[in-house]
């Protein structure tokens, strides 16, 4: 921890950043996001085993932006946030300063994007088991029980877009959702509003997801709504042969395509 | 259940399908009147969110359909679409909409006959399958219809 | 593995040296081949004459018993028998109420999963790949691969081999360490239908097929349906006289000719039991070396050593 | 009226729910849904989740649902045909098993649909509501209400209200006439209670933590102080949960929703946290950035509500923390203020 | 409000006959925002659009709907109409009601309700409707014509007689095509050279005509009067300005014995070779897979040879980009590949050849000089069979259709044959013949009659190799089925005709469509036969489908004529349905967030960046941008976007979200 906050420290006094997006002590038993623009505030930075949200949805945060040039701890999740971010032209190479703190403790600073590339190449980037688990068994259900689970889930929701915001590729300043003409998703969170509000969300994150589970963290009613998008990254992988925030300059698995993509229900 | 008439909306490009139902009429290949055609200019230009539209607005099936691989008039659009497909057709089945009642298929300019094909088994299939009750319970009509609730 | 076996009549009667050559050489290669129990007549050259749901109802009762059986594979050595069987499969998945019907009149399940196997889709299946391995004796003689019309015809349906140029057998016989000529009449009407009323009809059409394998230096010929056996092979003197020469080349089922290849004795595979006396005198043999070492000596660098 | 003290035997509680929906009243209660804990119809007492801190989201809306229909119309030839809904068709309803600062909430919902043109949607379904509170006897870190005018067995707001006095009895104060009125169901399983009984001793500790006062005036001070509001908010990502749980939030959209032939009119929560809360047709948005929206949402509750309808907007209940997805503490950011 | 005008069209009693018309408008008139509502018996007659303008200007309408056959028929009439009556022609949509509608459904009541659905969508989706305004864009005037067959040649010397630049590519090393190839043409037997190789010194000649030979079209982007044509220019390993075309070079080269192409394998040719003595450009090339250099690094007699020091071994492959207006596409064709038929035995007999290699024999240039002597041992045969539909009509193992040439070449053989080989005689086994064309049936006739050919009406079974005998197995069908040997000395295969290997992959570069058989698609089989749906491409000669010389040449004329037709503008009208990304007022400027991911989708490299920069000069927002000449209206980008910041003009969001509300809400 003291590595982080003298290299956080060293970094702002140098001006080689105006701020730092890290992780620092929150209520009761809680972490939370710190923008250390001052060595004072550097010193309140922390690394623990709940330091695990993605933080890289700040880099693209207008307020945050205006901090000047920024440096962040990244994890995984976080890294592949930026690649991906990067092959959507929002992050450019070396805008920001990124540091990764490894198993040991010691510190890893990434020159580049590609030096990223390579780290992420070797990481651990699958969904838990867990996850993986709660997938299946969903799958497992019938048509109608699968209907049944998600209308129950969707119900709960209240349209307060915890999830879109928390989302580090929800960066879009006017989301489908806020179009009117016309009205493609019902502003009400009925069921339907939900339904369409979901399913379009999933599927504008199909082949851009990367896993972090920031929606469902963020989901004040407890929807998993990480699911939908996290059982899509195995057809988009398996099928075209892509996976999200893996490379800087990657073309989107949907915005592309082989002339011999599978398929078995066209007829 | 026997007077059962479904309610299908077609989503057909201009160049191939369409222009292939034009043919089935040239040819007098009479089929169900259930199905009706909505021309894009290409499949890549079908938003996945007009599928959802359709079952809201009470469609029972729906059929999406364009030009055969290679052959399409603006030469990739068909390609993208049909991975738009794939993923969006993982993602209907994993929330449980019935996949069953979109049928998606390649009708050339040159296949009155598959077109005529098409329409009838999906009619069938669909008259077989029933309303979609499962989106009728969620679609605009019901809550048009709906009395006043006390609680959501 | 059981693979379910399908002798139909011949195999009992007047082929029963094909059946026991397709039982020894899978013996050999450790495959089991259950006879279908209480199997019946394939209906084969008159009943799609005269009746067609009959002509049906026979095959498929067979193909109902391998499936009650849990057979997936069924052989089927004789030409005409697989012939009859291909067809049934093909004419009730393409028609549910034909199928229905015809099902209905079997009383059995029938669900058209079965394999219907000719001997060389057998062989290609199961042994093929571990047949030069096995092969101690090559069948190193000029050999005249002959077809018929059962085992290719209609294309459309058995989707087997080019039908008028076959090659399957032919690659059989190389792998067997034989020399498979070409020649003209691979596929011409040996005259089955008629080998027993138009015996002369038969001496005319089987005799050109062996005239062309003689003429072209052949030592034997390689068939794999009984029908044809019997015609080049019972009605030799028939031929000769028709030949008007004595044209001694023995005539094999491609079974026999894979057992001797893989060293299974005469006897076993019922060479005893041809009409013409099947003499094959020991020749040399060119290629003793197995394939592998071969394989080595290619090797380029090896050379400029 | 003066309030009426009665003891209820803990296990005739079942008894009063059946009466409830045996006379036809619905009553909405806390329900545990998984992680959540949602407010919700119920026929029987065992689905009622009694010993929870809290609902996770706030009561408000039993008088004000998350989607509302409020005009129905169909599309004519010439015209546009309009059927207002009636807003009393609303059954008597019994809202039963929250907490004070969930009944307290109301009065600040009163204040706002109350004020001219007022709200007939809210108010009747309000005037058809009848609370039934539950004192808290336990609290966490994030409950504040005693440093914002409530408490733990804060009675404003409620018709009646329980404190658990012992594993088997719970003292009933009947507050108001409505509540007066419903106890005439259970009134025979009642015995009257003894007045020395220290209500108090039964409540959870919540320690005050800031002067309100000096939150008031500081923040209607600190309206210019954008370094302030920027350094509280900067890790805010402008999502509506704080707004959507909260039990005094009351800000709203109208929607329609239309086929070619008719549609509906639907009045939905509404959040400032949203950047599109404030964006005007021309692309101009008053509320830019995220600071903005966050001094707004602090300065509707702690200076414009006091000053203009003379209530705070804030019960102290600390959901809107528990919510946040970002840690966002109000309690935190308002004792800061207060210390300014 | 809108004033919409609805128009239902009878179309005499083709829709009339199925579909309650006058109901159909009468339902139509009492939905929102209709104005005026009729129906007529003819809504495309002179009458009907009248009609329509009348109606237009009387009830001041807004927006017009023609129930009436499809849109992709009459829609250019009626917007025509529109446009005459000032109203903008993009107010006016069709419900199409004919094809989709009455000729598919019996009478009865929902064939009626089906066709108000139809009318009440479009009124619904019109509402929705923009007046735009049709889109300009220049014209380069220059074609590219791919193909330097006789269609290739015809077509680039019409175009540039017509005074504008033709760029032509071949991918051999010489122009000519199959013509070049052949000996004498039917029905006139005149020496297919004589009246081909002038045309190739022309295209040589020709000012207005770049020829590139050896060279091959990679890729093709851009549209209708502004095509951007990569053309690759394979490594002749020849400075082509100092090669002065002796021809030394290709007589010392020690590579001697390599199968000649242009004799389809009668003939050798050497590693550096032209490919016939007439060919244009006459310079050889060298054949890198068959040179002594290029496979072991050494040889080089070549280059010491050449008195102009023209070789160049290490000469690479040249990019060249053309600017095009306009493209034809003359490619050709190819003969079957003859292993359908393993019971012929091409390839396995000498003496079975194909059509083209009889040609060769009967060639004065051939490899035989003339002579008709067979292959095996130069013998010349005193019975020849030709086997004519040699893969043609036969959807067993061959093609289903009909080769066209086949029958006349055959007679043409059979006729060549017997006046070079006057004691032999000629068999033909055909199934019918079918000589349709100028002189073409007494050609046959002459086969017949005065050259004695055999002509036996049956197929071949067979054929098989006995005794240096070719024996030939057919039936004679005319005398009773009748099984036929002939022991031929040679066989001649009229092998079908295909379309061109690699045409598939020519037309995915070309962007046009192709049919079943690979053949290049025309627009309309009898009113657009050389256009293809790719507006600006054309299509000349037998790359459409097996065609005969003056066919070819006619085709390559009506090419011609319409690239001619589009360069006599300089600038060429768009329909303007394309896509456009929405701007707004700062600071938002447009709801575009700059993922570009639309960037890929776009077939036709249309999005652009627009960089948003303040006023000092700093960039602070990148959107995307449709170029408006390169965008075809595909919408795939529309339906990618999240933001929704690209719409499409005639099939935008909201038009087609609103015609399925209308669609399902009765």
């Amino acid at each position: 921890m003291n590595e982080l906050i003298n290299k956080v420290t060293k970094l702002l006094n140098d001006k080689t950043i105006d701020a730092f997006i890290g992780y620092g002590q929150g209520s009761t038993d809680r972490v939370r996001a710190i923008f250390a623009r001052t060595v004072e505030q550097a010193s309140k930075l922390i690394y623990t085993p709940a330091c695990t949200f993605n933080l890289s949805g700040y880099l693209l945060k207008h307020e945050v932006k205006h901090l000047g040039k920024l440096g962040i701890l990244a994890n995984v999740a976080a890294l592949r946030s930026i690649m991906q971010l990067a092959s959507e032209f929002q992050i450019k190479d070396g805008e920001v300063y990124i540091l990764f703190v490894n198993d040991d403790a010691s510190l890893t600073e990434f020159s580049d994007f590609q030096s990223i590339e390579a780290f992420l190449e070797k990481a651990n980037i699958d969904i838990t088991p867990d996850e993986k688990a709660r997938i299946e068994k969903i799958e497992a259900m019938s048509v109608s029980e699968r209907w049944e689970f998600w209308n129950k889930e969707f119900e709960k929701c209240i349209k307060c877009y915890a999830c879109r915001a928390a989302c580090p590729m929800c960066y879009c300043h006017r989301c489908t959702t806020d179009v009117n003409q016309p009205q493609w998703i019902p502003v009400a969170s009925h069921e339907r509003g939900n339904l369409d509000y979901h399913l379009m969300r999933a599927m504008h994150l199909a082949g851009r997801c990367i896993n972090c589970g920031e929606c469902a963290n963020a989901c004040p009613m407890d929807i998993p709504l990480n699911l939908l998008t996290y059982q899509l990254i195995d057809p988009i992988k398996t099928g075209f042969g892509a996976t999200a925030g893996m490379k800087a300059d990657a073309v989107y698995a949907l915005s592309t395509f082989k002339p011999d993509d599978k398929e078995n229900f066209i007829i | 259940m026997q007077d059962f008439e479904p309610k299908i909306v077609a989503f057909v490009c201009n160049w191939c399908t369409y222009a292939g139902a034009d043919l089935t009429g040239t040819s007098r290949t009479k089929y169900a009147a259930n199905v009706k055609i909505i021309r894009f200019p290409c499949t890549g230009r079908i938003d996945f969110m007009i599928l959802m539209k359709a079952f809201e607005n009470g469609a029972d099936g729906i059929i999406v359909s364009g030009c055969h691989p290679n052959d399409c008039h603006y030469s990739t659009g068909n390609f993208h679409a049909r991975r738009r497909w794939i993923v969006f057709r993982n993602l209907m089945n994993f929330t449980g909409i019935d996949t069953e009642r979109i049928l998606f298929s390649w009708v050339s300019a040159a296949e009155g006959f598959k077109w005529a094909d098409v329409v009838n088994n999906t009619v069938a299939k669909i008259r077989e399958m029933g309303p979609y009750e499962n989106y009728n319970k969620i679609a605009v009509s019901t809550l048009l219809k709906e009395e006043v609730s006390n609680h959501e | 593995m059981k693979i379910g076996f399908y002798p139909g009549c011949s195999m009992k009667g007047g082929a029963r040296e094909y059946q026991e050559s397709v039982v020894a050489l899978a013996k050999v290669f450790d495959i089991e081949l259950v006879e279908i129990p209480d199997w019946n007549c394939c209906g084969a050259t008159a009943a799609h004459n005269l009746n067609k749901e009959l002509s049906l109802s026979l095959p498929a009762r067979i193909m109902a018993l391998a499936e009650k059986e849990g057979i997936t594979d069924i052989v089927v050595p004789c030409a005409a028998c697989y012939n009859r069987l291909s067809v049934t499969k093909h004419e009730l998945a393409e028609d549910a109420s034909l199928c229905s019907k015809v099902t209905g009149i079997i009383d059995l399940k029938y669900s058209g999963k079965t394999n219907i196997l000719n001997i060389i889709q057998f062989i290609d299946k199961y042994i093929t790949d571990k047949l030069e391995e096995k092969v101690v004796k090559p069948f190193n003689y000029n050999t005249a691969c002959y077809y018929g019309c059962l085992l290719v015809r209609p294309h459309a349906i058995l989707n087997f081999d080019r039908v008028e140029d076959p090659q399957s057998m032919d690659v059989l016989v190389k792998k067997s360490g034989g020399n498979a000529i070409d020649w003209a009449f691979k596929t011409e009407c040996c005259g089955a239908g008629m080998s027993v009323s138009r015996t002369d009809t038969v001496a005319r059409l089987s005799g050109d097929i062996l005239k062309d394998a003689s003429d072209r230096k052949a030592e034997v010929m390689v068939v794999a349906c009984p029908m044809c056996h019997s015609n080049l092979d019972m009605r030799r003197p028939e031929i000769n006289k028709y030949l008007d020469e004595k044209i001694s080349m023995p005539v094999l089922y491609i079974s026999q000719v894979l057992g001797l290849a893989v060293g299974l004795d005469a006897k076993t595979l019922g060479l005893n039991r041809h009409m013409t006396e099947v003499i094959l005198p020991d020749k040399p043999v060119k290629n003793a070396e197995p394939a592998e070492v071969s394989k080595k000596v290619a090797n380029p660098e090896k050379m400029e050593a | 009226m003066d309030k009426e003290l009665k003891i209820l035997k803990y296990s005739d509680l079942s008894k009063l729910i059946e009466r409830f929906r045996s006379k036809g009243f619905p009553v909405l209660a806390p329900v545990q849904k998984g992680k959540v804990i949602e407010i919700e119809p119920v026929d029987t007492l065992d689905t009622i989740a009694l010993d929870v801190l809290l609902s996770t989201q706030s009561a408000k809306k039993a008088a004000f649902p998350k989607v509302e229909k409020v005009l129905e119309y169909t599309l004519e030839k010439a015209a546009v045909k309009q059927t207002a809904i009636d807003p009393n068709a609303y059954a008597e309803t019994i809202l039963f098993g929250v907490r004070p600062c969930d009944a307290s909430g109301f009065k600040s919902l009163d204040a706002i649909f109350g004020e001219a043109p007022s709200d007939a949607f809210y108010l009747n379904k309000k005037e058809k509501t009848t609370i039934i509170s539950f004192s808290c006897p336990t609290a966490d870190d994030y409950c504040f209400c005693t440093s914002v005018g409530g408490g733990p067995g804060y009675t404003a707001g409620s018709d009646i209200q329980f404190t658990a006095i012992s594993k088997d009895e719970l003292l009933v104060e009947i507050l108001t006439e409505k509540g007066k009125k419903l106890s005439g169901l259970f009134n025979d399983l009642l015995t009257d209670a003894s007045p020395s009984i220290d209500k108090e001793k039964f409540l959870a500790d919540v320690k005050v933590v800031f002067d309100l006062d000096k939150v008031i005036s500081n923040t209607t001070a600190a309206f210019n102080s954008a370094e302030l509001w920027l350094d509280q908010s900067l890790r805010c990502i402008g999502c509506g949960a704080c707004a959507f749980v909260c039990p005094t939030c009351a800000c709203f959209d109208f929607q329609d929703e239309q086929n070619t032939k008719k549609g509906v009119r639907l009045r939905l929560w509404d959040s400032c946290g949203f950047s599109l809360f404030t964006l005007h047709t021309s692309g101009h948005n008053p509320r830019e950035v995220q600071s903005q929206r966050w001094r707004q949402r602090i300065m509707h509750k702690f200076s414009y509500m006091p000053e203009q309808l003379k209530v705070l907007g804030c019960e102290g209940c600390g959901r809107c923390s528990r919510a946040c997805p970002v840690d966002m503490n109000i309690k935190e950011h308002l004792t800061s203020i207060a210390l300014q | 409000m809108s004033r919409i005008g609805v128009f239902v069209c009878h179309c005499g009693e083709n829709i009339s006959a199925t579909v309650n018309c006058e109901k159909v408008a009468q339902i139509s008139k009492e939905l929102k925002g209709v104005e005026f509502s009729t129906d007529y018996k003819y809504m495309c007659s002179d009458p009907g659009q009248t009609m329509l303008k009348e109606a237009i200007k009387e009830h001041k309408l807004d927006g017009v709907v023609v129930a009436a056959c499809s849109p992709r028929m009459h829609e250019p009439t009626f917007r025509k109409a529109c446009s005459e009556a000032g109203l903008n022609p993009y107010l006016c949509e069709m419900s199409n009601i004919r094809e989709h509608c009455s000729w598919v459904h019996p009478k009865d009541d929902l064939t009626t309700e089906k066709a108000e659905d139809l009318v009440r969508v479009m009124v619904e989706k019109v509402k929705k409707n923009k007046a735009l305004n049709s889109i300009k864009v220049p014209v380069t005037k220059t074609a590219l014509v791919i193909g330097g067959g006789v269609a290739g040649i015809q077509a680039a010397l019409d175009i540039a007689n017509c005074g504008h630049k033709v760029v032509m590519v071949e991918k051999q090393p010489s122009i000519g095509g199959h013509m070049s190839q052949l000996s004498e043409t039917f029905p006139t037997l005149d020496c297919s050279q004589c009246i081909l190789t002038p045309r190739m010194v022309e295209i040589a000649q020709h000012p207005n005509i770049t020829l590139y030979t050896y060279a091959e079209v990679e890729k093709v982007d851009g549209f209708i009067g502004n095509f951007k044509i990569t053309v690759r220019k394979k490594s002749k390993s020849l400075d082509e300005h100092l090669c002065t075309g002796c021809g030394l070079c290709t007589t010392k080269c020690p590579q001697k014995k390599i199968p000649n192409e242009f004799e389809r394998g009668l003939g050798f040719r050497p590693a550096i070779y032209v490919p016939f003595p007439q060919a244009v450009p006459n310079k050889p090339v060298i054949d890198r897979e068959n040179c002594t250099y290029y496979i072991k690094g050494k040889c080089k007699v070549c280059e010491i040879v050449c008195p102009t020091k023209a070789i160049r071994f290490d000469q690479e492959d040249e990019l060249v980009e053309i600017e095009a207006g306009a493209i034809v596409l003359a490619t050709g064709f190819d003969v079957l590949k003859s292993d359908f038929f393993p019971e012929y035995g091409y390839g396995k007999y000498k003496d079975v050849i194909d059509g083209l290699q009889f040609e060769r024999l009967a060639s004065a240039s051939g490899p035989t000089m003339g002579e008709i002597r067979r292959p095996s041992d130069g013998q010349i045969p005193k019975k020849i069979v030709f086997v004519a539909c040699a893969g043609s009509r036969d959807p067993a193992k061959g093609i289903e259709y009909c080769s066209k040439i086949c029958c006349m070449y055959t007679a043409k053989h059979a006729m060549l044959y017997k006046h070079k080989v006057h004691d032999g005689t000629p068999y033909v086994f055909y199934m019918d013949i079918r000589a349709g064309g100028k002189m073409y049936e007494e050609f046959v006739r002459r086969a017949i009659v005065e050259d004695e050919t055999q002509y036996i009406r049956g197929r071949v079974s067979t054929i098989y190799e006995k005794n240096g005998k070719l024996i030939v197995k057919g039936a004679d069908t005319l005398m009773g089925a009748e099984p036929v040997e002939i022991e031929a000395d040679m066989v001649v295969l009229a092998t079908a005709g295909v379309a061109n290997h690699g045409a598939e992959a020519l037309a995915q570069t070309v962007h046009v469509s192709y049919d079943a058989y690979k053949f290049f698609a025309e627009a309309h089989p009898k009113l657009k036969p050389v256009e293809t749906n790719t507006a600006g491409i054309f299509l000349a000669g037998a790359c459409q489908a097996p065609k005969d010389i003056p066919e070819s040449v006619a085709a390559a004329s009506g090419a011609a004529v319409k690239v001619a037709a589009l360069f006599s503008n300089d600038e060429l009208t768009r329909e303007p349905l394309i896509a456009v990304v929405n701007r707004q007022a700062p600071p938002v400027f447009s709801s575009c967030v700059g993922c570009f991911l639309c960037q890929s989708v776009c077939p036709y490299q249309a999005i652009e960046r627009e960089e948003i920069k303040n006023r000092n000069g700093e960039v602070i927002k990148t959107l995307a941008k449709v170029n408006e000449g390169l965008c075809q209206g595909c919408g795939t980008c529309v339906a990618l976007c999240r933001t929704k910041a690209i719409d499409i003009h005639g099939y935008s969001n909201q038009q087609v979200y609103t015609e399925v509300m209308a669609l399902l809400n009765d």
